[in-house]
């Protein structure tokens, strides 16, 4: 492949995001400047992106952008903003409250009834469902498992979701009948774990492949072979280092 | 002054709390209008409080620089980096990672620094997963060997090998995550909504403060 | 038999890592192309941009950052391909302000390749604070939540947002979430009150969580992780990193499942000995 | 789900057989304020007839003004097939409902080309059209307003209310008895057998307060439990090491070891350095951890608090190095790591059960025991409304959503 198709800072960039990469893999050494370095160039920079967007979003698009506008609205927020920042400057640190109260009050008064609606009611709303059906032969119930709405599937949903709730009650033992429902809810709660779990595995994984894909993309001619060559570099340099810290710690 | 400082913040979050708890149930345009306005002023207000997230950030490290604990250099590393995509971001890219289609160099060092790191950071768990599969997930009990044989059919299910090899997998999959896997995520959904509910209650009602925390005489 | 185990436990996991590295990076090197199943949830989403006329509004908030870039990214590409396919108007814009550059070249890509324009038929709102205020200011006004797109143009009198007031007006919205702000987020502040139809797309890691509101009708379908995105892939017809990043999935899968087994196998052997398989 | 199609059961043998049935217009119609709305909408609802069907559209037409004026000039505002737009259950809560279920329901929302306004009268009519052929139904008037509240959300409202009142009886009962019944948990017993193994072995404890800082509800019983924990640790001569990456939880778990020595009779025992500071960037210090892991082969290891995904590399090293691991955690998606590599794990509430237990806290003990009236009352609800709901299919009735309607969610 002809070489010209790669910007400059194409090319760079591709070179310090190999290089940067392989930094934090070599974590898997061990901890090592190397990963340290990477680790706080990124909090550094996430930080800096992050002071950079809020500035433009917030203080230029929301606020100044309105108020040049002659909308004076902004202004309100902005006076319990300057509140929240009291924090820097302890003499007055507690005006602080005073915006913390607000902001908290308003947020966990909105949150009450959305809570109860989509997490509690319509849970429950879901879970009570008749059992049968009422079809051209009579009641019937289905025992088709592969239906997630089939009635055997609606006994189990309630089995689960009933004997889990009841492992976190606290206020009887779990002795009798209530040690079986406990015991059940264990179960339902081991399984739901365990997929989870399948599909956390199958996330990290993910996120590996997509590190491999581009370090393959990085290692073409086209980007001067970048992977190859800092994967070199970066083991020589951790068998420096390694060298030096050894001869560091034993006087 | 007592007041102020601890009576006052108590009662606005009374006050704030009750009334936007009740505006959920009151279609009126008034209604409308007052939630229409206090959630554009959050967008600003949350604006400043991210910025108070930062801030704390920025006074760990210099301190850190300031006493020169062991590893301060990284810290410098850490302000470098800040500077410079500060600078860059403020000054020569105005904020903006791409204009007319093109890369600034503000859009430069997120594509190139920013997304690779982060990329990889958590990337490096998928090695920690596989060394831990070998090392430390034990069926210790027959819970976590139920959970273990769940995963087992989940990791099977879900990716062509395993449906490859393996069809059934795919029904059992299906049918462990829509209808085992959703009672219990349901359950544990009540049990932390309940939990959340709550806690709001109890701030609003003045029995949880924490969240007021900073100054002294709490 | 005792002695092999205790070897084999206490081996140097850097050997191990070794192994996920070559079943990762081996099956990028050579694909050997498995076909892929399509899910009901996958299909869900599908089924519904499917069916929605050309110029229906479409919203896509791309709830993530850079670090689950790799599950996201190709579910996000596939849905905009898919919306761009049908003529849809798309709306993009993310609550995760780490993301936002993320988002924004997504957007523009798939754009390009589509031949769209923005401002005439999507356009990329990008980042605002707020989580769930932002999503009441939207549902009530979208140009106070808005009063411009990313790339700084006014967006009242846009094109692509013609007869949009607010939420209400959108047809269909997924959320690509790695976490929160995210689906849940979307749902409790968005569509409970303002009544769009809703899907979702997230990180393997959240998936199992959201379950249940795929149950209850909550969201209309939901795509989990890689896999999902190239369950997707497969239903546009377009393969891309996906599809390509499933055979790699696959060996990692099989090298994890079989680390297990064997841990466990050893793990039985040893535990009859007195105190527990100690020392690596 | 199941209702709606029993209840197109009912009516398929009606459609199929529609052609013999002359066209006749909409009975019943009647136009009324959009319930439980912000204004600016008129709603129509109308008798379902066993002529509905696919090939009968219905027309929705307003007018501006009251029924009884002289001139109305109508416009049609949508159509859609008759068989459609049924009042199904789930849609309207008994106690205000527009119109029988069963029924038909049309919403007219002020629009470009029908503005509705509030305080004025708006006329609808109903067309049948079959073909070439259409017959109009009577006129109705309405006024639209807007509603100062939405009735079908007072279930809601009512939990809301129930679940404070219960809440605030709990902590103030739990004011007065601080020592009321909650169920031991099982994870503590592990407790004891771990510390009694460090003693055995001369190996000393870890102890973990996860990524959380002091504001965190999950990090605050961390520190309870460290409290518990190193009262026992106090009456032998074991060792702890609290490893921190936060300096103010630092500081609060000093305070909290050293009151527990002092409380077991110790305090000679006590020693600053059980706390100490590691750093706050999540992978050195777990890296760190994991080095004191290795050299110290601590006997047992607890993680109590929050954690991200730092947690499988300290239970795997935890576990390779054999010591007993007792995690407690509400981070859901870490909890599947903990359950297969420690030897035991309090899931989410329990960590929280487990803290209030343990220091009978009455803010805290209160609310656990309210939670468990609400999680009575929601098992209560689960267990009858599903035998209901059968019910009512069985004996084909709809007195079962008296009922069933209180815990379903409208808008």
């Amino acid at each position: 492949m002809p070489e010209h198709l790669i910007p400059t800072h194409a090319l760079l960039g591709g070179w310090v995001a190999v290089g940067l990469t392989l930094f934090i893999f070599s974590f898997l050494y061990k901890d090592n400047p190397l990963f340290k370095t990477g680790e706080h160039l990124y909090v550094g920079v996430s930080v800096g992106y992050s002071v950079v967007v809020v500035w433009y979003e917030v203080f230029i698009r929301l606020v100044w952008q309105e108020v040049t506008k002659g909308n004076y609205e902004p202004t309100i927020p902005v006076m319990i903003g300057l509140l929240i920042w009291t924090r820097f400057i302890p003499r007055i640190a507690w005006l602080s409250r005073l915006a913390f109260a607000f902001v908290v009050g308003f947020g966990s008064g909105v949150a009450i009834p959305r809570i109860v609606s989509s997490y509690i009611l319509k849970q429950i709303e879901d879970t009570v469902t008749p059992l049968v059906t009422m079809g051209t032969g009579g009641i019937s119930m289905s025992f088709d498992l592969a239906n997630p709405q089939s009635g055997i599937n609606t006994i189990v949903l309630l089995v689960g979701v009933f004997s889990v709730l009841f492992y976190f009650f606290f206020s009887v033992e779990h002795r009798g009948a209530g040690y079986v429902a406990a015991r059940t809810g264990v179960y339902f709660l081991m399984i739901g774990f365990g997929a989870s779990f399948g599909y956390t595995v199958m996330s990290r994984m993910s996120l590996l492949i997509g590190r491999f894909a581009d370090l393959k993309t990085f290692a073409s001619a086209a980007y001067g072979y970048a992977t190859p060559i800092l994967l070199a570099v970066t083991v020589i340099s951790l068998g420096i280092w390694e060298k030096t810290r050894r001869r560091g710690d034993e006087p | 002054m007592t007041f102020l400082r601890r009576q006052l913040p108590l009662a606005i979050t009374l006050i704030m709390g009750v009334t936007f708890a009740l505006q959920y149930y009151i279609p009126h345009p008034i209604s409308e209008d007052a939630i229409t306005h206090l959630s554009k002023w959050m967008q600003i207000i949350s604006g400043f409080a991210l910025v108070l997230g930062l801030a704390s950030l920025f006074q760990v490290h210099a301190t850190k620089i300031r006493r020169k604990v062991p590893g301060w250099g990284y810290s410098v590393i850490l302000y470098l980096a800040m500077l410079v995509t500060v600078l860059v971001g403020l000054f020569w890219s105005k904020g903006q990672t791409r204009v007319d289609g093109l890369q600034t160099g503000f859009g430069w060092i997120y594509d190139y620094t920013m997304v690779p790191l982060q990329a990889t950071m958590f990337s490096i768990l998928a090695f920690f997963i596989a060394s831990a599969a070998y090392r430390a997930f034990r069926a210790r009990s027959r819970e976590a060997a139920l959970l273990l044989a769940a995963a087992i059919v989940v990791m099977m299910g879900r990716v062509p090998l395993g449906q490859f090899l393996l069809p059934w997998t795919w029904d059992i999959t299906q049918w462990l995550l829509n209808v085992v896997n959703s009672a219990a995520r349901r359950a544990i959904l009540i049990g932390v909504s309940m939990g959340a509910v709550a806690l709001s209650v109890k701030i609003i009602l003045g029995y949880e403060r924490s969240y007021l925390g900073g100054g002294k005489d709490q | 038999m005792k002695e092999f185990a205790r070897r084999m436990i206490s081996i140097d996991r850097r050997i191990i890592f070794l192994l996920i590295a070559l079943a990762t990076l081996l099956p990028l090197l050579h694909p050997f192309g498995l076909p892929i199943k399509v899910s009901p949830e996958v299909r869900g989403v599908f089924d519904h941009i499917e069916g929605l006329p050309k110029g229906s509004v479409f919203f896509l908030s791309l709830d993530f950052d850079p670090s689950s870039k790799p599950e996201l990214e190709p579910q996000a590409i596939a849905l905009l391909r898919h919306a761009f396919r049908k003529d849809l108007r798309v709306i993009g814009m993310t609550h995760w302000l780490t993301g936002t550059a993320l988002a924004d070249s997504i957007f523009v890509s798939v754009a390009k390749e589509m031949g769209k324009e923005p401002g005439k038929d999507y356009v990329f709102l990008g980042w605002s604070p707020g989580t769930g205020s932002l999503v009441i200011a939207m549902g009530q006004d979208l140009y106070k939540a808005f009063p411009t797109d990313y790339a700084k143009s006014a967006t009242l009198g846009m094109p692509v947002l013609q007869g949009v007031r607010n939420l209400r007006d959108v047809n269909y919205l997924v959320s690509l979430a790695a976490g929160n702000p995210g689906i849940e987020m979307w749902y409790v502040f968005g569509k409970d009150k303002y009544r769009f139809e809703m899907g979702g797309g997230s990180t393997g890691v959240m998936a199992p969580g959201l379950y249940p509101f795929l149950r209850s009708g909550q969201i209309n379908g939901l795509i989990g992780g890689l896999q999902g995105a190239a369950e997707y892939e497969t239903l546009i017809g377009v393969m891309g990193k996906a599809v390509a990043g499933m055979d790699a999935q696959s060996a990692d899968h099989f090298v994890i499942i079989s680390l297990v087994l064997l841990c466990n196998v050893f793990y039985f052997v040893l535990r009859g000995e007195k105190g527990r398989p100690a020392n690596a | 789900m199941t209702l709606v199609s029993i209840l197109l059961l009912v009516l398929l043998p009606g459609a199929a057989f529609a052609a013999p049935f002359p066209l006749t217009p909409p009975e019943d119609v009647r136009a009324l304020d959009t319930p439980n709305d912000a204004g600016k909408s008129i709603s129509v609802v109308w008798k379902a007839s066993p002529a509905d069907s696919k090939e009968r559209r219905v027309e929705i037409w307003m007018a501006e003004g009251g029924a009884n004026q002289a001139k109305l000039e109508f416009k049609k505002i949508t159509e859609f097939a008759s068989n459609t737009r049924y009042i199904k259950p789930g849609d309207f809560p008994w106690w205000d409902q527009p119109a029988p279920k069963g029924d038909h329901y049309g919403k007219v929302p002020s629009s470009q080309a029908f503005p509705i306004e509030d305080g004025k009268p708006y006329t609808a009519k109903l067309v049948m059209r079959a073909g070439d052929q259409e017959v109009s139904s009577p006129v109705s008037e309405a006024i639209s307003r807007p509603d100062w509240f939405n009735l079908a959300q007072i279930n809601n409202l009512a939990f809301v209310l129930a679940f404070t009142g219960i809440l605030l009886a709990s902590i103030n009962a739990a004011r007065r008895n601080p020592h009321m019944y909650l169920r031991r948990i099982a994870g503590l017993d592990a407790v004891e057998e771990a510390i009694g193994r460090s003693t055995e072995m001369g190996r000393p404890i870890l102890y973990l307060t996860g990524a959380g800082d002091m504001g965190e509800v999950p990090t605050i019983a961390a520190t309870v439990i460290l409290g518990e924990v190193a009262k026992k640790v106090a009456h032998y001569d074991t060792t702890l090491k609290i490893p921190h990456r936060d300096p103010i939880v630092m500081a609060v778990c000093q305070e909290v070891v050293k009151e527990a020595y002092a409380e077991a009779g110790r305090p000679d025992a006590y020693r600053e350095d059980f706390n100490f500071f590691i750093t706050s960037d999540q992978f050195s210090y777990t890296a760190a951890v994991d080095g004191i892991m290795m050299r110290e082969k601590p006997a047992a290891n607890f993680f109590m608090g929050s954690y991200f995904a730092e947690s499988l590399l300290l239970t795997e090293t935890g576990a390779s190095t054999g010591a007993i691991q007792i995690a407690g955690t509400d981070s859901d998606h870490q909890l599947p790591f903990f359950v297969t590599t420690c030897d035991y794990t309090l899931i989410g509430e329990e960590l929280y059960a487990a803290s209030a237990y343990l220091s009978r806290e009455p803010v805290l003990v209160g609310t656990l025991r309210g939670q468990d009236f609400g999680k009575a009352i929601i098992m209560a609800a689960l267990i009858l409304g599903t035998a209901l709901a059968t019910l009512g299919v069985a004996i084909q009735s709809d007195a079962v959503n008296y009922v069933l309607d209180l815990f379903k969610d409208f808008k």
